[in-house]
């Protein structure tokens, strides 16, 4: 019993010397502390070691160039383990303890709703990188640096009316994003003159989607989309083929990383993702601006991680760069000078796009910023201009 | 009646002194100490109503978030789709909650040990489906958002204090009715049915009848839980209301001294604070939480609360 | 004829994940019945095989060899967990048991996260070759080693039960715990055994499967949600009829997919889980009582 | 019926039971009168403990029909059963042992009909049952001294010895104020003291005017305390009559004992 309690004594002393890990100090004066919530375990956890990644390379990196007016920046990151209230228990913990002047990441809709939440409430601009919709009406103080979902749809569909696709399936997965997938393909559909000719749904983590994909066949759709991310889009696509199915397959934006390349590496279905362009810089012109941007910053994530930024990571480095940008000329770092800044932000340069906020539009940025890939030999290439 | 029995008739007078001068002693950091007890007085409603039901009547339940959710959405859609009150809101649930207990309560508990658990299992698994599937009324997984601060005869909690202040209100009530029921024959019954049910029918105990009671009460509780829990994280999704919410209960049962009431209390306490000590441990941090319930399991058969009893003892209150 | 190829797709479908459902099933009945405990950490022993494999044959190492030392290696870690924590808390009430491998469930979840990480692994499957097709509906080769491996698995469970000494040691521990030890058996041994046979089986289940899936750290939840349902309406402690309901599991699901709905069909099959409960509780194939 | 005119509390009409084929009973008939000692004695896997399962609840009969103080009580739940003033003991002793309950614990929970509890109840009439339990630790304390247990009140049962575990059982059977008692095997696993102990108990609790019914194997507890005595031999009835006329039947003799021991006496009626 004795040797217990002295071990969670132990625990406890270690834990609350051990402080802060994750962020890099040069500049002097006190730093701004900017709060990161990132999914590190749980069904998140793989996207969220993405984000935590690119997030503190930016960190460091603006730090060394001497932070913001001298002073540095600090990122507090905790892990919300894949659950709202989870997240909504640390953005609080940011908020009063850490004193965060301003929260990124979360990885999905239930997430970015509780932490969106919280960020009202207290007056503290929250950067999120998810599937959710902000209303600037409602929620003051959420922007997002991820393409609006409705991009991710409608910019694939609008490559289907080129291709003369016009009957497309749906196999969504249940849950946040498949429910979004549903509801915004029902919404494009028609401008784009496609006709859906059945919907099925399937459980992320079962082990074979066959008996969705044979009901889906019988209707004979030209290409199918399925709005899910990582194993379970590996997973269609592989089913598909298994089956012979040999159209094309329509997955979601988040797909745009070597991880999931990996995965479908030897499956031959024509699989579609759409995504920003720090996905796959090779296959964006050299003219555009972005270009730049994503070819610094990829040189010192490869430096230091060994491979180079995904869309994920930079949703983060974007939010972080916004909030530096904004903190440059903000008197007095308060959530609504805060607010207001990034509102007032306009040709912001970054990863995913060119931002231009304004009070009625928190995402900045717009339907051109998606691209079309298609996966080839593990590679993206680029399917619309 | 002499003073050490009036002392610890008292019990609540402590606690509730601590608790009610926390947020003084942290000041400016106190909304975030009071947001973690919020959560933490949050599930001593569930873990308390657990023990009932589990360390009392010994009835398994691996699903007692699913009427923790069955509350919350109920608080929820009312307040936001409807907008009723959130008090009426909050009792709609309870009655709701009540009625889908006393409904499934006399089969199921026909049911006993594993067969029971795997059925609260799969209950806790068809209602999270469903709240995922009636998109149109829950909002489906991606959540429901904006619902209203809850509100009484008029006074809107604004922040973090009023919530603190009301939630532990609540558990104190809970708590206070919950050792009312143990200490009662009431209390006994549930400990004759749990040790020996046929036996205990034959000195004419309708066991049915106080299961599906007690089931019946442990759910509104759950439900109470649940209305509390929507209105102040102002935002709900089925992710937190899901099977392992209802292991995590059970951890927590077990961690503080299953069947003592405080135990659990203790336990769901301690839970929801120990991850803000393990959070510098990053990637460790399953592993040492793992860690540490292995060793309360092996070490300390009787939970934490155990080791208060003994302590006690060794100073010399001891028990009647 | 093509009209009808997707009702042996839901077939093939169903036997698919019914294979998966009754290989998890069988190895959480070998835990049951001896230590009268279902163990809920049994999720992470699939995934510790699989991810094991999967290590292995990334560094080189043959697909047997590498599928030899994993299952020893599980059968290993299944034995030493009964050994240091089980044996601990044996005789304690039924819902001390299941916090306690909840408990080991968490332990080794971290665990898997700290060696694995939170990418996921695929392992090619065993034989490479197109899949089966017919009547216009495709089945994975990999389906057939399942179905081998567990028809080998029971046929091993049946040699071992029937015909060794320590087999029967161990039924007789199942059946009436007082009288085995007052017979000189030691029901600590034989749960010993149990946990090491339990965690080999939950290997073999993770490794036959996995090229199946994509496994990460998370992926044993699944499996072992699905197994307990299996085991629940075979009725805990028949082997026999834990393969049946697994196999029937799949079936009812992808049938349900295929006519009725996929939107509903977790919820459906949860369903037909309580009512077999209510109707029989104690599962449609168990003979006893 | 008017059962109550002819002295008769409990009467049991052709009643069955199979278990997966066996008949555990087979058309078994016989009644007791109220304030007799009845015992119901047989080789093993007679049918004694089924029959008294039936007769206070605890499995249905597949035919026949029982009557429990003119009420007709075939199928009927164990509560209601003994909500009529039915009480009973067990072979194996089942006193209530979970979250260290004690053998006061243990007789209030068998005064549960008294009692009445319930959820509300305790939540709002504290008061009100504090009193009415009071009332009760008062008559607890009474049959413990009764029984030879006074000061163990505050004991855990698993700490005495299984003589006075049993004695606890009666006690606790004794707080629902039993109108007859239905006793499986007491005087098993006692030693003769207790043996002689027990008897006397159950002859002053004769005294008071509480029925019994006894399944027991201890044939000299038996002659010396029943004044009937039915006879089951594989789930039949074989005899019933007074020990005396039970002990001169030859076929009881034969079935019972398999064997006669030298004298040609069975062992049965050893005095």
């Amino acid at each position: 019993m004795k040797k217990f309690l002295i071990f969670i004594l132990l625990l406890l002393f270690v834990g609350l010397s051990a402080t802060n890990i994750g962020y890099a100090q040069k500049p002097t004066g006190e730093p701004y502390v900017i709060g990161g919530i990132f999914p590190l375990t749980g069904y998140l956890s793989w996207l969220g070691e993405y984000k935590k990644k690119g997030s503190e390379l930016k960190v460091e990196l603006i730090n060394e160039a001497d932070g913001i007016n001298g002073r540095p920046l600090k990122l507090v990151i905790y892990d919300d383990q894949s659950s709202p209230e989870q997240a909504a228990k640390i953005a609080q913990r940011l908020i009063s303890k850490d004193k965060a002047i301003a929260m990124i990441g979360t990885a999905s809709v239930p997430i970015s709703g509780a932490v969106a939440s919280l960020a009202n409430k207290n007056s503290i601009p929250a950067i999120i990188g998810s599937g959710y919709e902000v209303n600037p009406e409602k929620d003051r103080f959420v922007f997002n640096t991820a393409h609006k979902t409705d991009f991710a749809v409608a910019r694939p569909f609008q490559y289907f009316k080129e291709k003369g696709i016009t009957k497309l399936a749906l196999l969504m997965p249940i849950g946040s994003l498949g429910e979004l997938g549903s509801t915004l393909a029902r919404k494009y559909a028609p401008s784009y003159g496609i006709t859906i000719v059945g919907e099925e749904k399937f459980d992320v983590k079962a082990p074979d989607v066959t008996a969705q994909l044979a009901k889906l066949k019988t209707l004979k759709p030209q290409a199918l989309f399925s709005f899910c991310t990582g194993e379970p889009a590996a997973l269609v696509a592989r089913n598909m083929a298994q089956m012979n199915m040999n159209i094309p397959v329509l997955v979601s934006h988040g797909n745009a990383n070597p991880g999931f390349l990996k995965l479908v590496s030897n499956v031959n279905v024509p699989i579609i993702v759409p995504a920003g362009r720090a996905a796959a810089p090779d296959a964006i012109p050299d003219s555009d601006p972005c270009k730049k941007v994503i070819a610094a910053f990829n040189k010192r994530h490869i430096a230091k991680f060994n491979e180079p930024a995904n869309y994920y990571s930079a949703e983060m480095v974007d939010a972080i760069a916004i909030i530096a940008e904004v903190l440059k000329t903000t008197k007095g770092a308060t959530g609504e000078k805060l607010r207001d800044g990034i509102e007032n932000l306009k040709n912001f340069v970054g990863m995913q796009g060119i931002y231009n906020f304004s009070p009625s539009d928190h995402h900045g940025t717009v339907l051109n910023d998606m691209m079309v890939f298609e996966v080839k030999e593990g590679k993206l290439h680029m399917l619309l201009k | 009646m002499n003073i050490m029995e009036r002392l610890k008739k008292a019990w609540w007078i402590l606690p509730a002194v601590i608790l009610g001068i926390i947020p003084l002693i942290f000041k400016e950091k106190s909304a975030y100490v009071s947001g973690i007890l919020i959560f933490a007085g949050i599930y001593i409603i569930l873990a308390v109503g657990l023990d009932l039901l589990m360390g009392y009547a010994g009835q398994i339940s691996v699903g007692h978030a699913s009427f923790f959710a069955i509350g919350a959405y109920s608080s929820a859609i009312l307040t936001v789709k409807y907008g009723i009150s959130p008090l009426l809101a909050m009792f709609f649930g309870m009655f709701l909650s009540g009625l889908i207990a006393w409904i499934i309560g006399r089969p199921v508990l026909a049911l006993k040990e594993y067969y029971l658990a795997m059925a609260t299992l799969a209950f806790n698994e068809i209602v999270i489906t469903l709240i995922i599937e009636i998109e149109w009324l829950t909002g489906g997984a991606s959540g429901l958002k904006n619902i209203p601060s809850f509100s009484l005869f008029g006074f809107t909690m604004k922040n973090n204090l009023h919530y603190y202040y009301f939630v532990w209100f609540v558990v104190f009530l809970v708590v206070a009715m919950t050792i009312a029921i143990v200490k009662s024959p009431m209390g006994r019954t549930l400990i004759a049915i749990h040790s020996d049910e046929v036996a205990a029918r034959t000195f004419g105990i309708n066991s049915t009848k106080y299961k599906t009671g007690i089931f019946v009460l442990v759910n509104v509780f759950a439900s109470v839980a649940g209305s509390l829990y929507a209105h102040y994280m102002g935002f709900i999704a089925p992710d937190d209301f899901g099977v392992s919410t209802s292991v995590n209960m059970l951890v927590m049962l077990f961690l503080g001294g299953f069947g003592t009431i405080y135990g659990p209390a203790i336990g769901a306490l301690f839970l929801k604070i120990l991850p803000e000590l393990t959070y510098f441990f990053q990637d460790y941090e399953l592993l040492i939480n793992g860690v540490i319930l292995i060793i309360v399991l092996v070490f300390m058969p009787k939970g934490m609360y155990g080791i208060f009893v003994a302590m006690k003892r060794k100073i010399g209150f001891s028990r009647e | 004829m093509g009209e009808y190829s997707h009702l042996f797709q839901f077939f093939f479908s169903g036997i698919t994940t019914g294979s998966i459902y009754a290989l998890i099933a069988v190895s959480l009945v070998i835990v049951y019945r001896v230590s009268q405990l279902i163990c809920f950490s049994q999720g992470e022993f699939f995934v510790f095989g699989a991810l094991f494999m999967a290590t292995l044959i990334s560094k080189g190492v043959s697909l047997p060899l590498a599928f030899v030392i994993s299952l020893f290696g599980s059968m290993a870690m299944g034995g030493f967990l009964q050994w240091l924590l089980i044996r601990r808390i044996q005789g304690s009430s039924i819902g001390n048991l299941i916090v306690m491998t909840i408990a080991i469930f968490l332990a080794l979840r971290g665990l898997a996260l700290i060696i694995w990480g939170r990418e996921s692994y695929v392992v090619r499957p065993f034989t490479e070759s197109q899949p089966i097709t017919f009547m216009g509906a495709s089945l994975q080769l990999q389906v057939f080693w399942i179905a081998g491996i567990t028809v080998f698995v029971l046929l091993l469970i049946w040699f071992f039960f029937e015909k060794t000494m320590l087999g029967l040691a161990m039924r007789a521990c199942a059946e009436n715990p007082l009288g085995a030890s007052l017979m000189g058996i030691s029901v600590n041994r034989a749960a010993f055994f149990a946990w090491a046979w339990g965690a080999a089986i939950g290997a073999i289940a993770g490794m036959t499967i996995c090229p199946l899936l994509f496994t990460q750290y998370t992926s044993g939840v699944m499996p072992m949600v699905k197994g307990f349902i299996a085991m629940s309406i075979g009725g805990l402690s028949s082997i026999m009829g834990s393969v049946i309901a697994g196999l029937m599991l799949g079936l009812v699901e992808s049938y349900t997919i295929g006519l009725i709905s996929s939107k509903f069909s977790d919820a459906i099959v949860f369903t037909l889980l309580i009512l077999v409960l209510l109707i029989r509780p104690s599962g449609l194939f168990n003979s006893q009582r | 019926m008017n059962m109550d005119k002819n002295g008769i509390i409990l009467k049991i009409e052709n009643i069955s039971k199979r278990f997966e084929g066996v008949h555990a009973l087979d058309g078994v008939s016989f009644s007791v009168k109220k304030g007799q000692i009845k015992a119901l004695i047989g080789p093993n896997g007679a049918g004694k403990t089924t029959m008294l399962n039936v007769i206070s609840g605890l499995v249905p009969p597949d035919k026949g029909n029982i009557y429990f103080k003119d009420n007709d009580i075939t199928g009927q739940p164990p509560n209601i059963i003994a909500s009529l003033g039915m009480g009973r003991t067990f072979q194996l002793i089942r006193l209530f042992t979970i979250n260290e309950a004690t053998v006061m614990d243990n007789l209030l929970i068998g005064a549960s009909l008294t009692l009445k509890p319930g959820i509300l109840k305790s939540i709002f009439l504290s008061g009100r049952v504090k009193r009415q339990e009071t009332k009760l630790k008062d008559k607890a304390l009474e049959i413990l001294n009764f029984v030879g247990l006074s000061g163990k009140e505050g004991v855990l049962p698993s700490a005495l010895s299984f003589g006075n575990q049993r004695l606890v059982e009666l006690a606790r059977a004794l707080m629902m104020d039993p109108k007859m008692l239905v006793l499986d095997e007491p005087a098993s696993g006692l030693n003769d003291m207790e043996v002689e102990n027990f008897k006397g108990l159950l002859l002053s609790l004769k005294d008071r005017g509480i029925t019994m019914l006894i399944v027991e194997h201890n044939m000299k507890l038996v002659m010396d305390i029943a004044d009937d005595i039915v006879v089951l031999d594989f789930g039949k009835k074989l005899a019933e009559g007074s020990p005396k006329e039970v002990c001169a039947n030859p076929e009881v003799i034969a079935a019972y004992l398999g064997t006669k021991d030298k004298n040609g006496d069975g062992v049965l009626c050893s005095k």
